[in-house]
């Protein structure tokens, strides 16, 4: 009996300095939290993530912090697995007490927090391309929303200049974001008048390996006498043996383009790009871009992170951006609350790391360029093709019929993230 | 309607450019000497390869190709390789050469020397995909009247596969020149293809015949095309005697090519069975013939893979460039010791408490997997590490009917047979061997005839990894180099090892082969994911069937 | 009907046999084989009722393979085995044949380690044995009684409360054979009863088995050959599948092919 | 009392008895007062995030028991029992889905935004009657129960057992993992099921609906026990362990094994899948994830942790696994699975028993002799 007695004073104990241990932190610093898995299948693109905010805040607290105080970051493990971040989230918000965090990468890493955010009023900056079709008061989406990826990529094959495309594969990893963007583009491309028979969809699961018969039937459909492109949204792990597979089966850019959303500098490092060489990347910057805010830029992420061979890529200027525009808000609303920040986030700008100035837009998604790169055989992309200013990231896609009449702004009078009409018109 | 008018004149402008450039380079063909003296226009073209316009670009190109010399080829082909930069400070155009940190530079236009340059002086020309589309083309025709056969083999797919307007005379004239048969027979083929517009009945008719005897896919659709109306309703083919031929053409092409397609699902099947193969083997040497449920095995493919990236990375900085391609072979015996030292590791550490306790094996291991993915994470980073395909084992062979197989599919599957039958005759014939199955048979008898059994688990142990580690070393040239990697696979090697049976590897063989070539059977029906989840169904209403797999022991013995 | 259960009569030619009226066991033409190798040749055996047979035979012989078709482990690929009057045992699967009354105690002594001799015993009482039935089974006053004097006929209530695992070799024969008893069969299959036993404990199993035949069928199955002989009951000698002889021990013992089989050539 | 009374008794000794009512008052009252009552910023507050992770852990806790109902008794280690967990959040999560009505992204009332966004037009026949709670909760209990029932049958009737069954076992979560990966299978695809607004009519984002889950989970988690416990003490837990022991030995006393592992696997799935109803309102999502093969294995392993065949050894290993989760994927976010691998290696090499095993042969002071007695058949 006292066996027992001890057993639960014991647990007891073990909870509580659990519980404990959390507690004590210093209230003369502004926390960031930084939750981005560095275990399990994500952590392959997210830890270049922690990293990128690790050296965006070791730079501003060089400058001298935050509102006199110094910037403390709390990385956290959300390990790829999805409860977990929402565990994380509540955790970062709720004990650590932090002001912002940035995090996620994966779409259902975002659905998972994104209520703890909303219900702890916390604010997330969430830095990847993603499907669109949500605009959460709690959430900044400093990636590339579909309008600013998919559809001027879209365009641009289907220009003279990109090899008037007239055939379409729109070859995707099974999950929200290859399905909305997809589906964006089968409209889209339906609405510029590329019949259906033109255009084939193809979904493959997650880390798909043996890509033999897709590569081999994306053969067969270009063999119609057309031009033809495929649209990759694939997704992570798959698309090394994709790429490699395509490389070997010899599809050259110049028959076959294949334009991706989901590989940049960082997943082309894991990969011999020399038969690669002509397809396509779209995003809103490349790291060969010459700019001097770039050079600049990836000179001290080279001295910070100690090696010079490390890339940046397009979520990391994301975080940059993000990191910058939450700075200066803080700054400017003299506080780290978060109903003062997040009102003025609106129109605030940071400039691009590829030239152009970004806007955070009232539907927390930014205005940014879009470029389009070919894969050059040092891994990185050579831009070809950039829309003349900034394009401004849609909420609700305007070519999907459920999402058309929807409208984002989280200013007077809308105050939403999803309606039909203003909310606060009648007041 | 607009979007058609658009696509329309564009493809007239093509076609207006591409007329305008056929006879200016059959103007270059005709009078060379008088080209070459032109070195002001050349010098022209050249810098022009440096306007930011694309379309400028295009006209540089085109007039390149006009001039067909040497010095012009040398520069397209420097553009379309990535080698021709634009130097800042006089803005002129360079080839480069890249040797350390500096590059080594040539004027294209005098093909001397212009010094030396740093990346920072230099700005790389870019080619779009258009752009080397069209240098295909030029550089092809240039290349058709080439001495080198190969090189002229080469320049009659590129101007097949790239055609303008005036390639049709070219091919001819081409053809007329040509001695070697084959290349003959494709120039055949690719005039006949072009034919197939021409106006002349006849001829098309001769081009059907001729085109009816391929089995290439692209080749049909051109001649579905054929068939097709036009908006007014008349037929794309007006002759109704050719269309009746073309029909006929297509349905003999379409029957070849569905053997073809039985064909090219078996191939990739093996090829698929093959990695699976080289994913369990090792699994089955622990597994089937320890018992040791090792959960670990996909790390020590991993283990494999990444010591391919390290011997790669050592080759690439201490061995010349000639020699680089080999590292693969010498990564082989590098991964098999990598993986046999940690298998030993694991074993004397942590497995050998645990024999006869499968189940518990099984955690222990986990932790080992875990431990080892971390390790690789902290050591190497999170991202994916980049194993190149050396020259000897990329591109792939044509088989004809739109099948090919890559070639580094076809060295998998032969490496992997290798593998097989290596470990087959190293456990019938070497007298370790031999030590190992006594004492996977009878523990306590090997052990009283003075078999150091715990070596033997050992060595046995290191042997299923070290065989691992060889697989990784093969999936490198395929597959992720990640610290994910080992668990891409852990569940399907134990699908195939039980499948087949464990403990026999024959039935691992067969297992893997069995499962690869069913599942790329159901992929085309059933796509990719539902293809996989039947299998998997499949391999769970075996097992009830035959609770020991396809090759399992009978009778008294195997009921232990 | 003629009764064709004599002793001493050769079986190496099988005879197609009659069934006898009291027989408990009756196996006729008999065959099974493993990859090739036949275990049993058309096996021809038959027990009577209350009879105790031992069986002997060198190794390989098909003893245990015997016992495991008459068990239900192992289906035969030919012939027939019926179980008192006519109840085909050949589509019946363990746990239907034990419930018929067929007890087996196996050549290595299996006994539930981690339970107690007493709870080892609980399970083999003969009662309900549906799975709803062992969940809400509540132990009666009079099982409870069975299961000490079975504690006592094997000479183990001392030691009632201990796991079988920490029980010596002998006293695991003796709590299987304790475990066959409570099951209360009709007949007992015992596959090397004294296999691993000291000669003491020897000498007390054979007296336990004469007193358990007094009221069940017994097979016994034995290389003991003085074991046997204390036995005191019929002996069939089995030789590659078949059985080549029967009759008491010292008829047996006689046989010229039992004696060839046995010293070899 | 006779001696099998007097050990069923024994099992739950009068100090394990006190040990539940003094955990039971703890979790029933205590925390829940500590977080509802106490003001924020109090030393003795609970935070909500608190009371969210350790209802996290009650569930963990009921799978972790359901799994030692059949690893730790009956000896059959199933790697797939993810799977069931899954399907009873699935099951719940459906109820929660069709509960948000128009107040969903699209505003469609009849279909949930993932169906309105891939263009069904009906909602597909699977999901009637998901919109009754009833309906639900009996498809969290017959789902699980129904597939470990057919999965169940046809492998124990082969008598697929041991290393085979954990591998088929795994083989069909994997199968499951992936069909649910696809967006045509109807659950939402990778993204699963997620954006819950309510549950019975109570505001999911509220502290008080929090608490109650919690509550509710600790109730559920004190009558799983007593099922466990119940099954464990009557004969058909001997016959259980009989099975674990010598498998063929209960076939040949004429019990059908088939049938007993039968019944514990099909209540194991059953409790598995209310574990899952329960996880899914407090984590707020249920995606395919929850079907990895890594998250079943490790389900085993928190059991191996506390202590197999000991039901409080599973619910303490589930709570020791995932507080060491929280608090080193916090503290140590890069170096925490090193902690973790090592954790599971030395549990299985050192501690076979687990936790529970260790603290029981410290008291009894079996521990030293454990430890020599390990020492001398390493050597051997």
């Amino acid at each position: 009996m006292k066996s027992a007695i001890k057993t639960v004073a014991a647990v007891g104990a073990l909870a509580g300095s659990l519980a404990f241990s959390g507690m004590a932190h210093a209230a003369d610093t502004i926390k960031v939290g930084v939750l981005h898995s560095l275990s399990g299948t994500m952590a392959i693109s997210e830890t270049a993530l922690k990293d990128v905010m690790l050296f965006l805040i070791d730079e501003q607290n060089k400058k001298g912090g935050l509102l006199g105080k110094k910037i403390e970051p709390v990385v956290v493990d959300p390990a790829s697995d999805w409860p977990l971040f929402a565990e994380k989230a509540r955790e970062l918000i709720e004990k650590e007490k932090v002001d912002v965090v940035f995090g996620n990468w994966t779409s259902v890493s975002r659905k998972s927090v994104l209520p703890v955010f909303e219900e702890l009023n916390g604010m997330l900056f969430y830095p990847v391309q993603y499907e669109g079709e949500e605009s959460s008061r709690n959430i900044f989406y400093t990636g590339a929303a579909p309008n600013q990826q998919a559809i001027p990529a879209v365009e641009y094959l289907m220009s003279e200049e990109g090899g008037s495309v007239e055939r379409w594969v729109l070859a995707g990893t099974d999950y929200v974001y290859p399905r909305t963007t997809n589906k964006i583009l089968e409209s889209f491309l339906k609405a510029k008048g590329v019949p259906a028979e033109d255009i084939m969809i193809n979904y493959t699961p997650f880390g798909h390996s043996d890509w033999q018969t897709i590569v081999s039937d994306i053969k067969g459909f270009a063999s119609a006498g057309k031009k033809t492109a495929v649209v990759s949204t694939v997704n992570g792990d798959a698309n090394v043996p994709f790429y490699k597979e395509l490389g070997n089966q010899g599809i050259k850019a110049e028959d076959i383009p294949v334009v991706a959303f989901s590989v940049g500098e960082e997943e082309l490092a894991g990969i011999d790009t020399g038969p690669l060489v002509g397809h396509l990347g779209a995003w809103n910057y490349f790291m060969s871009v010459d700019s001097p805010e770039n050079e600049a830029m990836i000179k001290k992420w080279h001295a910070f992170i100690g090696d010079d061979k490390r890339v940046f890529n397009d979520p990391m200027e994301a975080h940059y951006i993000g990191f910058t525009m939450w700075a200066q808000a803080v700054e400017q609303a003299g506080t780290t609350n978060i109903d003062a920040v997040r009102q003025a986030m609106y129109g605030q700008t940071a400039p691009n790391l590829t030239g152009g100035i970004a806007e955070m837009n009232t539907n927390h998604h930014l205005s940014k360029p879009v470029l389009i790169g070919e894969i050059q055989d040092d891994g990185q992309f050579a831009t070809v093709w950039e829309t003349d200013g900034v394009v401004v990231g849609d909420a609700w896609s305007d070519f999907l019929p459920e999402s058309a009449k929807l409208t984002a702004d989280w200013t007077y009078p809308w105050v939403c993230g999803n309606c039909e009409k203003p909310k606060h018109l009648t007041n | 309607m607009s979007v058609t008018n658009n696509a329309d004149a564009s493809r007239m402008r093509t076609v207006f450019f591409s007329i305008l450039f056929v006879l200016l380079s059959l103007l270059a063909f005709s009078f060379p000497a008088h080209a070459q003296q032109n070195d002001a226009a050349l010098n022209a073209a050249l810098s022009d390869l440096n306007a930011r316009s694309f379309k400028a670009k295009t006209a540089a190109v085109q007039a390149l190709g006009v001039y067909g010399d040497a010095r012009a080829v040398a520069a397209l082909e420097a553009l379309s390789e990535g080698r021709l930069y634009g130097r800042k400070s006089d803005k002129s155009v360079v080839i480069a050469e890249r040797d350390g940190k500096i590059y080594r530079l040539t004027d294209p236009a005098t093909g001397v020397s212009a010094g030396e340059a740093t990346s920072r002086e230099l700005k790389k020309i870019i080619a779009n995909n258009k752009l080397r589309g069209l240098i295909r083309g030029v550089l092809g025709q240039l290349a058709l009247s080439s001495s080198d056969s190969e090189l002229r083999r080469a320049a009659v797919e590129n101007v097949i596969s790239s055609p303008t307007g005036g390639s049709l005379a070219l091919l001819k004239s081409a053809r007329d020149r040509e001695t070697e048969d084959d290349i003959r027979a494709r120039l055949e083929t690719g005039i006949a293809t072009l034919e197939l517009g021409s106006d002349d009945p006849a001829l098309r008719r001769a081009a059907v015949d001729r085109l009816a005897d391929g089995n290439d896919p692209e080749i049909k659709s051109l001649l579905e095309r054929r068939l097709l109306k036009n908006a007014d309703g008349s037929f794309v083919e007006s002759d109704a005697q050719v269309r009746a031929e073309v029909q006929e053409a297509v349905s003999r092409i379409n029957d070849r090519l569905a053997l073809f397609g039985l064909a090219e699902d078996l191939i990739f099947g093996i090829s698929l069975g093959s990695v699976l193969l080289l994913a369990a083997i090792g699994l089955a040497v622990t597994f089937g013939v320890m018992g040791v449920i090792n959960m670990a095995h996909g790390e020590m493919i991993m283990l494999g893979a990444y010591t391919t990236f390290v011997v790669q990375e050592v080759f690439r900085v201490t061995m010349p460039a000639e020699a680089f391609g080999f590292y693969l072979l010498a990564a082989i015996p590098a991964a098999f010791l990598v993986a046999a030292t940690f298998g030993i590791l694991i074993e004397r550490g942590c497995i050998r408490f645990l024999y006869g306790r499968p189940l518990e094996t099984l955690l222990a291991t986990w932790g080992v997997s875990l431990i080892l993915q971390q390790m690789v994470r902290s050591l190497f980073g999170a991202n994916n590490r980049e194993v190149a395909n050396p020259d000897w084992i990329s591109g792939a062979i044509s088989i004809g009917g739109g099948v090919s197989v890559t070639v580094s599919r076809v060295y998998i599957v032969i490496f992997c047979l290798v593998v097989v039958a290596a470990l087959a005759a190293f456990i019938r014939y070497s007298r370790f061997g031999l030590q190992m199955r006594a004492v996977t048979q009878n523990r306590g008898m090997a052990s009283a005839m003075g078999i150091r059994t715990g070596q033997v688990d050992a060595l046995t142990f290191a042997l299923g990894s070290g065989i691992a580690g060889v697989a990784g070393v093969a999936l490198s040239q395929i597959s992720n180099v990640s610290p994910n990697l080992g668990q891409n696979f852990i569940v399907d090697s134990f699908m195939v090892v039980v499948f087949g049976g464990v403990g026999s590897l024959w039935g691992t063989i067969v297992g893997a082969f069995g499962l690869g070539i069913v599942n790329k059977f159901l992929e085309p029906v059933s796509g990719a994911i539902l293809g996989k989840v039947v299998v998997l169904v499949i391999i769970i209403l075996f097992i009830q069937k035959r609770p020991r797999g396809l090759f399992a022991l009978k009778g008294r013995a195997a009921e232990g | 009907m003629p009764f064709a259960g004599g002793f001493n009569v050769s079986m190496s030619e099988p005879v197609p046999l009659n069934k006898p009226a009291q027989s408990i066991l009756y196996l006729e033409g008999v065959s099974v084989s493993f990859d090739g190798f036949k275990a049993l040749n058309s096996l021809n055996l038959i027990i009577r009722r209350g009879e105790m047979r031992a069986i002997i035979g060198p190794n390989g012989a098909g003893k245990t393979t015997m016992m495991d078709i008459v068990t239900g482990k192992t289906r035969p690929d030919t012939g027939r085995v019926l179980f008192g009057e006519d109840t085909n045992l050949t589509h019946l699967d363990e746990a239907e044949i034990a419930n018929l009354g067929i007890g087996r105690k196996f050549q290595k002594p299996t006994v539930f380690e981690s339970l107690t001799v007493f709870e080892n015993l609980y399970l083999a009482l003969k009662s309900g044995r549906r799975i709803r039935e062992t969940l809400f089974a509540r132990m009666r006053g009079e099982q409870q009684a069975r299961i000490e004097s079975y504690l006592e006929t094997i000479r183990l209530t001392e030691r009632r409360d201990d796991l079988g695992g920490d029980l010596s070799h002998g006293q695991k024969q003796w709590l299987e054979i304790g475990m066959l008893l409570a099951q209360e069969p009709e007949l007992m299959l015992l596959d090397e009863p004294v296999a691993g036993m000291s000669d003491a404990e020897t000498e007390q199993t054979a007296i336990l088995l004469e007193e358990i035949s007094r009221d069940h069928s017994l097979v016994v199955v034995e290389h003991d050959m003085e074991f046997v002989r204390d036995l005191d009951c019929v002996v069939s000698v089995l030789h590659e599948g078949s059985v080549i002889a029967e009759g008491s021990m010292d008829v047996v013992q006689a046989d010229p092919r039992v004696i060839e089989v046995y010293l070899g050539r | 009392m006779g001696p099998i009374s007097r050990r069923l008794f024994a099992l739950e000794s009068r100090s394990g008895w006190i040990a539940i009512a003094i955990l039971l008052v703890i979790g029933l009252f205590i925390v829940p007062a500590l977080n509802l009552m106490v003001p924020e910023g109090s030393l003795f507050h609970i935070s909500t995030f608190w009371v969210a992770t350790l209802g996290k852990y009650l569930c963990f806790a009921i799978l972790a028991l359901a799994l030692d109902l059949i690893w730790g008794y009956a000896g059959i280690l199933s790697l797939g029992h993810g799977a069931f967990f899954g399907l009873g959040g699935y099951a719940m999560g459906m109820y929660m889905m069709r509960q948000i009505g128009d107040r969903s992204v699209y505003g469609n009332p009849d279909l949930p935004d993932f169906m309105v966004f891939l263009n069904w037009d009906s909602l597909p026949w699977y999901w009637w009657g998901f919109d009754q709670f009833w309906f639900a909760a009996l498809m969290v209990v017959l789902v699980p129960g129904l597939l470990a029932f057919v999965f169940g049958w046809l492998a124990f009737r082969s008598r697929i057992t041991g290393v085979y069954f954990s591998i088929i076992s795994q083989a069909m979560v994997f199968a499951i993992m992936l069909a649910f990966f696809r967006n045509e299978t109807g659950f939402g695809g990778n993204n699963g099921l997620t954006d819950f607004k309510d549950i019975l009519g109570f505001n999911l984002s509220q502290d008080s609906t929090k608490v109650g889950l919690y509550v509710v989970t600790t109730i559920a988690l004190l009558l799983v026990y007593m099922i466990c416990r119940a099954v464990v003490s009557s004969k058909l837990g001997r016959l259980l362990i009989a099975v674990r022991d010598a498998e063929s030995r209960v076939r040949f006393l004429g019990y059908s094994v088939t049938n007993a592992k039968l019944f514990v696997f099909t209540l194991s799935a059953v409790l598995a899948g209310v574990a899952g109803a329960l996880y899914v309102p407090q984590v707020g999502i249920i995606n395919p994830g929850e079907f990895t093969p890594a998250k079943s294995i490790e389900m085993a392993i928190w059991v191996a942790v506390g202590g197999r065949g000991t039901l409080f050894g599973a619910i303490v290993g589930a709570f020791t696994i995932n507080g060491a989760r929280t608090y080193l994927t916090g503290v140590a976010p890069e170096v925490w699975l090193f902690f973790l691998g090592a954790l599971f290696i030395l549990v299985t090499l050192v501690m076979p028993q687990g936790l529970v095993g260790v603290y029981r042969s410290i008291r009894s002071g079996e521990l030293k002799d454990a430890i020599r007695r390990r020492i001398q058949r390493v050597d051997v």
